[in-house]
């Protein structure tokens, strides 16, 4: 049976899991011929599902129930990712220790695309405006890279801790010079990494089956890459035809990917999931979503792959 | 009027004689010499902060040095930039994916091939507006209108649509270097298909010639050198075009991949040779262009 | 009405930035096929104005003008032309016989044809050896010939030549003019020629036709006596002469309005 | 069969234009290019409808027209920061830039051997590549981006521009040579006003490239506001029907832009063949 | 050696793909200053050309060319000559006016002066009235008188005109005639003047010099014997008719070369 994954970002090993199961034959195994789509900066691939050009995506969490909102009937059928990644990462020498007294009047560099809604609902929590100004932070639409922090362009960046963070610390700064606050810290953390259907595929029995064995295979992908981190950055490299990515790095965010899974078999928590909910709802002014969404994730795939 | 404006035997083409190579070399040297400078002003920032947190002193040699062997320089030096080059080039077999032969050949590849649709569609349109007056009226607003929609907005949903109705790979991207390339194509030709003078036109009225005797016997023959001069216009611009449609298209592979991921990792080196190496073969490419130019326009009695 | 050309009342009026020029004001005219016709007259009289409306190359703002009982707009689809400019206006892609063939190839002759006629006119003007070579590397009154040569290669029955031979010597003007008089005799072409020689318009006309400027008006229109065979020695006989005053004459009194 | 509206609107559009280029006046030729668009528009309508394509791929102009009436402020800040200090500040700078370069490649044979190869070279390079190296240098703001505006124009006009400056005539030339011009006379007295044809050619090239660099820039970075931190940002939400608002603005703009330089290129080469129609 | 244009054994060869054109050939030839010289020869033998070396506009290929003592590249620096070439030249973004004050700007006159000059050689060609016209409004003789009067405009030592009346009909050309001698004994300027016309080159000139073609070569130089008063009438003198019987006979020579 065919089946389309569209990952949210570029081959590395934020998405090992998939690759590894490839690799290792799993899909094959439970009768599955998966093709994994890279994704890239301005991929957005809650699109790409709606246009039909995959099945399944890898998503974070905020970005589907916004999309959610907006007309196109999202599904978490699975979130392999238990905890969070994200963090803000500031220069030490600006001064910045505590986010409740210490951000005002700084300049914060944010993802956008879909990726910055948890930091608004954090500064909505921190009562700050984005807008600029005394009370407020400056926000900056960050590039692909950790620049705007070498530069000091920026007092504070986002970084994942499994990648931009190891960046920062390549570049020749120690963490020492460095200041972290990681969303799951403050209580703002939300679900990243999740795979989403369209409500419609889900009425197909056959198409849940076909996916209930395509996230057997996932975690079991997913068990093996953390267990072998530096085999799964192989494998990762493997698939990388951009040829840019390395052994070093990659197997280093391997590590701290597995750091990210534990405590999940696949199947979505539900209390994650009512938490995620509710830090975005808090959006203050300009919520991310505007009311409590309604079957935004179902168990039927993850039931039927487990059980 | 025509025949004087073409009319300059003695003009000399600019071509690469070996009397240009002291001009080409002292302006390189210049160039080279500015960028090291440029490269030690901007990279010293971060030595200095870093010796500062390690607590010690840099005497200027060693900072000259040390800015120009960063790993992650703001600007990488000349040779930093030329040996990831050669890396790219020599140092990898050419199917390997860190060659940038390989990338380089991918992105070649949808460049030409946007080009030639993006030509093909340019002249098309510039015939009909030059012969038609609703076409003029009605397609060159809309043509204009057309190359100010962000590219770079519209590259993933061209490539999502397109993926969505099974189109992948090559084509997506030479569409966006398509859409990039006609209109200096149009304008050009336009332009070109509309330079015959009064008298020459009127020559042809008087032989009572048919509009596409009139074009292929006039206007083509008159609008070439403008065509030459866009179509190297254009072929840059395919080249930009699959590039942007390389960014978004998943970072897959060519030379626009290249790019992103450099960026993406803040490997400054990557970035640059990348870059380098696209320029490299939109030189080649315009060079090219120009090649086919003397010799179709010298062949015409029209070579300057 | 067996006039090939014919001209009621026909004016041309352009307008410029800094108001209207009158280049054309009232002409009447009738030729008659196979008549040789001069126009003469000072510059920026309408001469050119007025060979370009029978053409159909510029359109009379007001009257009437007909070729070969038709439109001139229609006779110029039905190839009845062949026109001289008074600037050569040759291609500077092609070459003098790249040139020259060019009308052939519209008019869809067939190659050994064209060859063969390029040939027989580049010696009519003295240009053979020329043939490969590119406009500009040619002398002004060179190209001038070749575009001669151009508009006599198709044989078009009305001949319309705007001051074909203004920059050439008196030699080849001469020997110019014997050749284009033994074509004419030969083919019964009718010829309309704006010169600005009295003595080239006396010895090749059947008509002279005087013409006055600001606005451009006929001041005169006389017919020579002259027989159609006229050796170069015509140019002595008295008669000749009295014509030749006859059109001076006209001349002045058109600049006299000046 | 659904089909057949969208052919017979197609085809009205097109009879209704071919009937209007007959009548020459200034409306109609308006009209023409109006009724061009707006066949156009009611076509995307309507297949947008009869097909039911969702909003996420691709919103009906309907929507659009919506989005655009509820963020005009929106629209407003985003064509404030984009076009005119991003697109129009580069274009300006790269132009003036372009000229005078080529004016000096034009006056040095030295400078013309040695920096148009490697001019040539340098503008190869592709923007989207010098975009994330220029906002690392130039910062966040509007700067970065007329530093990419810049550098995106001034080959085309450069091209032009030192094509125009040969584009005089032999005779023309010689005229100046014979009355023994000093240099800057022939430039301005001769190169410059034969080389305008060639430069609007440039700088009509470049309105829209200009638009492009701008936007592109602003997605390797930017502050809060633009044209392409809106559009990146609202494809993330998924709003599309903003993303398209945004790209009319765009559009509107840059056929604005092109127009103003076409008009100019009309009034100072009034002179030229193409331009005496 | 007073001569102002002094040409030794000058030769040009032109280089063409289909091998060399030999344009001069041998040619030598002394200009004393305030001569008038006309240059007649059949299309095609060099005359443009060699006026062309003698303004710096061509290089010799071979033999020595000076003027005033200095080369023809120095003279043309000192601005010693007034061009008028066979084609108008006008540039084409600038009214009759404009371009008639064109070189005028560039040598610095005042503007007053300026307008007074352009005014003065508007009307000695008879273009009073289409001083704000565009080039492309006016007819080719015109335009050609436009082009005359922008070289007269500035005062040279030295006026080149290569078939500066080509365009013209016979009553303006007498007219211009008549003030280009007067220009000339008022002002003593040096004048080289290449004619198709015998009797314009006998009418002007102090001196003749015939050309022939393939490769261009001087045939024959003429001094005339005529007096610097020249009315019009004297074209009927034997001695007018003698010295174009000369001339013509000179040329025909070179025809026959041919
Ligand atoms: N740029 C050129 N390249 C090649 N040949 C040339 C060039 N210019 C002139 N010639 C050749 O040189 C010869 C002399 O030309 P030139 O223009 O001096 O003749 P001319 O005496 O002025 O003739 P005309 O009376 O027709 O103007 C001709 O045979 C012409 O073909
Ligand atoms: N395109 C035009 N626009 C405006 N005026 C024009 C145009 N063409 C010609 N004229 C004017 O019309 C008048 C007649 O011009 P035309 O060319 O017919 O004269 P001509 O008799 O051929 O003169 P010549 O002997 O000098 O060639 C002139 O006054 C001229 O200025
Ligand atoms: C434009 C842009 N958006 C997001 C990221 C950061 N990023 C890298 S991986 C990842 C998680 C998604 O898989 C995220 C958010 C970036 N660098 N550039
Ligand atoms: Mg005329
Ligand atoms: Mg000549």
């Amino acid at each position: 049976d065919e089946l389309t994954l569209q990952l949210k970002w570029v081959t590395q090993a934020q998405f090992a899991g998939y690759y590894v199961a490839q690799a290792q034959g799993f899909y094959e195994e439970e009768g599955l011929d998966v093709t994994i789509l890279p994704g890239g900066p301005d991929i957005a691939p809650t699109q790409v599902l709606a246009g039909g050009g995959a099945d399944v995506i890898v998503e974070w969490m905020p970005a589907a129930l916004a999309a959610r909102e907006r007309g196109l009937p999202l599904v978490n059928i699975a979130q392999p990712f238990k905890s969070s990644g994200m963090m803000l990462t500031c220069l030490a020498e600006t001064g910045i220790q505590n986010p409740e007294t210490d951000f005002a009047g700084k300049t914060l560099g944010v993802w956008f695309s879909g990726n910055e809604y948890p930091f608004l609902s954090w500064m909505n929590t921190l009562g700050l405006s984005t807008e600029g100004g005394e009370g407020g932070v400056t926000v900056l639409k960050q590039g692909f890279n950790v620049d705007p922090l070498l530069q000091k362009q920026a007092a504070c960046i986002s970084t994942m801790t499994y990648n931009e963070y190891g960046q920062v610390l390549d570049a020749g700064l120690s963490e020492d010079d460095l200041v972290t606050f990681k969303y799951e810290d403050q209580g703002v953390a939300t679900l990243e990494d999740g795979l989403y259907v369209l409500e419609s595929t889900l009425e197909d029995d056959a198409m849940v089956d076909r996916l209930a064995r395509f996230v057997r295979a996932s975690m079991k992908g997913w068990e093996y890459a953390a267990a072998n981190p530096d085999e799964a950055a192989e494998i990762v490299l493997e698939n990388d035809e951009t040829g840019a990515q390395t052994m070093e790095h990659q197997a280093r965010m391997m590590r701290e990917i597995a750091l990210l899974l534990e405590g999940s078999d696949g199947t979505l928590d539900e209390a994650d999931y009512q938490r995620t909910v509710d830090t975005l709802l808090s959006g203050g002014s300009d919520p991310v979503i505007s009311a409590a969404p309604e079957g935004a994730w179902s168990p039927v795939v993850t039931d039927r792959a487990f059980n | 009027m025509t025949d004087a404006v073409l009319n300059a035997p003695q003009a000399r083409r600019l071509r690469l004689h070996t009397g240009d190579l002291l001009p080409i070399l002292t302006v390189l040297l210049v160039i080279v010499a500015v960028w090291y400078l440029g490269a030690i002003r901007m990279n010293a920032a971060w030595e200095r902060d870093q010796a500062a947190r390690a607590g010690v002193q840099l005497t200027t040699s060693e900072l000259v040095s040390r800015t120009l062997t960063q790993d992650r320089p703001v600007l990488p030096a000349p040779h930093q930039v030329a040996q990831g080059l050669w890396e790219g080039v020599a140092g990898q077999a050419v199917t390997s994916r860190r060659s940038l032969v390989w990338h380089a050949w991918v992105t070649l590849s949808a460049t030409l091939a946007g080009f030639g649709i993006g030509t093909a569609l340019g002249i098309v349109l510039a015939v009909g507006i030059v012969h038609s007056r609703v076409m003029d009226l009605s397609v060159m607003p809309w043509a204009v209108a057309s190359q100010t929609v962000p590219i770079l907005a519209i590259a993933p949903m061209v490539i999502v649509v397109l993926a969505s109705v099974g189109v992948t790979g090559l084509l997506p991207k030479a569409i966006i270097a398509a859409w990039l390339s006609f209109f200096p194509v149009l304008v050009g030709m336009v332009k070109g298909l509309r330079t015959p003078d009064g008298m020459q036109l009127d020559l042809m009225r008087s032989w009572s010639a048919p509009k596409t005797r009139v074009f292929w016997n006039l206007r083509l023959p008159s609008s070439l050198p403008y065509l030459f001069a866009s179509l190297k216009v254009a072929i840059a611009a395919a080249l930009v075009g699959t590039i942007v449609g390389e960014l978004p298209a998943g970072a897959t592979a060519g030379l626009g991949a290249r790019l992103l991921s450099g960026s993406y990792y803040g490997q400054t080196v990557q970035i640059w040779s990348a870059l380098f190496a696209a320029a490299i073969l939109a030189a080649v490419l315009v060079a090219l262009i120009g090649l086919i130019e003397r010799t179709v326009l010298s062949r015409m009695g029209l070579a300057r | 009405m067996d006039a090939v050309i014919e001209a009621q009342r026909v004016s041309l009026t352009f307008q410029t930035a800094d108001g209207p020029v009158h280049a054309l004001k009232d002409v009447d005219l009738a030729i008659a096929p196979g008549e040789f016709v001069s126009f003469i007259g000072p510059s920026g009289c309408g001469k050119t104005t007025f060979l370009r409306s029978v053409a159909a190359l510029e359109t009379p703002t007001s009257g009437r003008l007909s070729v070969n009982g038709m439109e001139p707009d229609a006779a110029r689809r039905a190839r009845a032309y062949g026109f001289v400019f008074q600037a050569p206006g040759l291609y500077p892609w092609r070459t003098i016989s790249g040139n020259i063939s060019l009308p052939l190839e519209i008019m869809g002759f067939s190659r050994s044809e064209r060859a063969e006629r390029v040939a027989r006119v580049l010696d009519l003007v003295e240009l053979t050896g020329f043939a490969g070579k590119f406009p500009w590397q040619l002398s002004g009154g060179m190209q001038q010939r070749a575009s001669i040569a151009r508009a006599l290669a198709f044989d078009a029955d009305i001949l319309l030549m705007d001051e074909p031979f203004g920059a050439l010597d008196e030699i080849v003007r001469d020997r110019l003019n014997e050749a284009l008089l033994a074509l004419w005799r030969k083919t019964g072409k009718t010829i309309g020629f704006v010169t600005h020689s009295i003595p080239e318009a006396v010895y090749l006309s059947t008509k002279i036709v005087v013409m006055s400027p600001r606005p451009g008006r006929i001041t005169k229109v006389i017919d020579s006596p002259l027989p159609p065979e006229r050796p170069l020695e015509i140019r002595d006989t008295p008669e000749f002469i009295a014509l030749a005053h006859e059109v001076r004459e006209g001349l002045r009194e058109g600049h006299g309005y000046d | 069969m659904s089909a057949l509206p969208i052919l017979g609107v197609w085809l009205g559009g097109i009879a209704l234009n071919v009937w209007l280029a007959r009548i020459n006046t200034r409306l109609s030729r308006g009209l023409i290019a109006a009724v061009f668009g707006l066949t156009l528009i009611l076509l995307w309508e309507m297949a947008v409808r009869i097909y039911q394509i969702p909003t996420v791929i691709l919103p009906a102009p309907s929507q659009i027209a919506a989005s655009f009436a509820a963020n005009r402020s929106i629209l407003w800040t985003d064509f404030v920061q984009t076009i005119l200090r991003g697109a129009l500040m580069g274009w300006v700078i790269g132009a003036f830039a372009a000229i005078l370069t080529a004016i000096a490649i034009d006056r040095s044979p030295f400078l013309q051997r040695g920096l148009l190869p490697i001019g040539n070279f340098v503008a190869a390079l592709p923007i989207v590549g010098i975009a994330p190296i220029l906002v690392m240098w130039f910062g966040f703001d509007w700067q970065s981006k007329a530093a990419v505006v810049v550098v995106m124009v001034f080959f085309p006009i450069l091209v032009n521009m030192v094509a125009g400056l040969k584009a005089t005539d032999a005779l023309q030339r010689d005229l100046m040579a014979s009355w023994a011009a000093p240099y800057g006379a022939s430039l301005w007295k001769l190169r410059l006003p034969a080389a305008m044809p060639f430069l609007f050619n440039g700088l009509k090239i470049t309105t829209t490239l200009a638009l492009i660099g701008a936007i592109v820039a602003e997605f390797f970075g930017s502050p809060t506001r633009g044209m392409g931190f809106r559009i990146s940002t609202a494809v993330g939400r998924l709003d599309l029907p903003l993303v398209w608002a945004e790209i009319v603005v765009a559009a509107l703009a840059g056929t604005l832009f092109y127009g103003i330089v076409a008009l100019a290129e009309k009034k100072v080469t009034f002179w030229h063949p193409s331009q005496r129609g």
